[in-house]
């Protein structure tokens, strides 16, 4: 079983790792988020295998965190994408 | 009985790995950017989903196996939102072709 | 074994084009995304050198906090971004340079090879005084035991780091508040996440800080997600950065610090020396000191993000 | 080869990488991004250096584990200055361009 859930998370690890192209290709900006995405869903997965496989503490705790975390640079990424660039003006904001 | 687990895990996981493969080739294939968005739903729900489930069983404690269903759904929540967000900042980028 | 490895040398490709990609791609936004990615495939890196602890601390920081800083400032600069070409040095200083950073590479590589064996360690000794600490995490017990110091330093670096930002300040907006984190257009579904997902976050954050004691976790680890979440609060839109000049804002950014210095000259009169725990309260003061400075720690890493004032204060 | 080698040999690599990065580059953003680069193939030197260091029934040597914590939100902590130290000079440099 062990070996089993290793193989798998190496071949999780391997077809995202395919999908990591799309950064090198483009073409948009969205497209080349789309693979860090991926890459972190695939993580947290090839990490739940590696802590299912090898009993290491920690591993869940780890994958949780990842996925806290999962959805900050895109959300970086479309607040940077939705602003022009120039000094804003002051605003607001909610609250 | 732990035979008919350890099977019920291989299937999972290796189905759960195919959605990978399958949300990996989608997001290399499809020609636009929203039908990329499409296939990487796909291996974020489906695939992460039936990889938590076939792990379930070998869980040791029960609070392991509520961490797994809890790491599942929030990437759910995580990357709806996302996709969401993607999918509004590409239409607004690019017109449509 | 063969598949670990097999794991292993799969994982450290990845990373390695990643990198090459991060310093070759011609724009900076994919150079970006290509470290965002980096950041990721290093935390299962630290999970496979056995150390969850600094996994932890990576997958908070590198994959998250770093790559909302590096995307923040990409897309600010990039109407100031040259074409790439336009600027590149000259090939023979690219090629010398590349020489020498193969020569490092190269030196580094056998220092690699050529380490000792058996490699020293200071396992053993860790180990042997852990009992006295009372806490069963030898990280923990280094950070805040027997290399204390290093932690309370560590903790002026941060207060230090952004007094440093907050000096980037016009004149005429300094106490005043960082600029809105929030999208331009407000967003339900981002509004959904902003809700939901910061409850549950500090539940994990002050989990990891609590059984750090003991497992994997820790005050660094634990407030790098609790920041990260107060951050997500203000990208949604839900929370404004607060003016930096309000006192509650100085206090609980100090206090951390503060409460481990006092702990720590306290100890000259209780235990004899500088940091040193009086016996039998070596655990309580671990966790006390944690607590005050998870609190710090994540409000210095919320306004190290946020970045310095640019608004006047409001009277 | 052991894992801790590998990765060990691929700390060197990125070491290099990184240091050719914050030469090569024009873009001070690019520079920082290299440095973090190189910052962490030195972190990852220390963790092969831990990983090897087994004993007392520990995964790794847990002294320069804590180092690394500690250096990698240090790190961050300066990649957070030197962003705003950037951001403040190309608001400095707009104005000067819109006063000329």
């Amino acid at each position: 079983m062990t070996e089993f859930l290793l193989a798998v998370g190496a071949f999780v690890l391997a077809t995202v790792a395919l999908g990591l192209i799309r950064v090198l290709r483009g073409p948009a900006d969205a497209d080349r988020m789309m693979a860090p995405q991926l890459l972190g869903t695939g993580g947290i997965a090839a990490l739940l295998l590696l802590g299912a496989a090898t009993g290491m503490p920690g591993a869940i705790d780890v994958a949780l965190t990842l996925t806290l975390l999962a959805a900050f640079a895109s959300v970086a990424f479309v607040k940077g994408a939705s602003e022009p660039a120039e000094p804003e003006p002051d605003e607001g904001g909610g609250g | 009985m732990s035979l008919l687990l350890d099977i019920f895990t291989v299937v999972a996981v290796s189905l759960g790995a195919v959605f990978f493969l399958a949300g990996a080739v989608g997001l290399l294939r499809f020609p636009d950017t929203l039908t990329r968005l499409h296939a990487l739903t796909k291996a974020d729900n489906v695939g992460l989903g039936l990889i938590v489930l076939g792990l379930l069983p070998q869980t040791e404690r029960p609070l392991a196996a509520v961490k797994l269903i809890v790491a599942w759904l929030l990437v759910q929540l995580a990357s709806g939102t996302v996709s969401q967000l993607i999918a509004r900042t590409a239409r607004r980028t690019e017109p449509p072709a | 074994m063969t598949f670990a490895l097999a794991f292993d040398c799969g994982l450290a490709v990845l990373i390695l084009a990643m990198a090459i990609w991060t310093i070759a791609a011609r724009t900076t936004f994919p150079a970006v995304v290509g470290f965002v990615a980096y950041g990721l495939l290093l935390t299962l890196v630290w999970m496979r050198l056995a150390a969850p602890d600094v996994a932890l601390t990576e997958a908070a920081i590198g994959g998250g906090l770093t790559g909302v800083l590096l995307l923040g400032a990409t897309s600010r600069l990039r109407a100031t971004e040259p074409p790439a070409v336009s600027e590149r040095p000259s090939v023979p200083f690219r090629l010398a340079v590349a020489g020498l950073c193969t020569l490092l590479s190269a030196a580094i590589a056998a220092v690699v090879l050529l380490l000792p064996d058996p490699a020293p360690t200071l396992a053993p000794e860790a180990a042997a005084k852990l009992s006295l600490t009372g806490v069963g995490n030898a990280v923990t017990a280094v950070l805040l035991a027997y290399r204390a110091l290093d932690t309370l330093l560590e903790s002026a670096v941060l207060l230090l780091a952004l007094v440093g930002v907050w000096s980037l300040a016009p004149d005429r907006f300094w106490g005043g508040a960082p600029r809105s984190l929030a999208l331009r257009h407000r967003d339900g579904s981002l509004s959904l996440l902003g809700q939901v997902l910061p409850p549950i976050g500090i539940v994990l954050g002050v989990y990891i800080v609590w059984v750090g004691a003991d497992a994997p976790g820790g005050k660094f680890q634990g407030a790098t997600i609790i920041g990260a979440m107060w951050v997500l609060t203000m990208m949604a839109g839900l929370q404004t950065p607060p003016e930096i000049s309000q006192a509650w804002v100085r206090v609980i950014l100090v206090a951390g610090a503060a409460f481990f210095l006092a702990v720590g000259i306290a100890g000259f009169w209780l235990a004899g020396a500088f940091l040193a725990y009086p016996t039998g309260f070596a655990k309580s003061l671990i966790v006390a000191i944690e607590v005050a400075l998870t609190l710090s720690v994540a409000a210095t890493l919320g306004l190290l993000v946020a970045g310095p004032p640019a608004r006047p204060v409001r009277t | 080869m052991t894992g801790a080698t590998l990765f060990g040999l691929c700390a060197a690599v990125l070491v290099g990488l990184g240091l050719y990065g914050a030469i090569v580059h024009h873009l001070i953003l690019r520079r920082i991004v290299a440095f973090n680069l190189l910052g962490a193939g030195a972190f990852l030197l220390f963790g092969v250096v831990a990983r090897r260091g087994t004993g007392a029934g520990m995964g790794g040597d847990p002294v320069p584990q804590a180092l690394v914590i500690t250096g990698i939100v240090v790190a961050f902590s300066a990649t957070a200055l030197a962003v705003a130290l950037l951001l403040r000079l190309h608001a400095v440099r707009a104005a000067e361009d819109a006063d000329r």
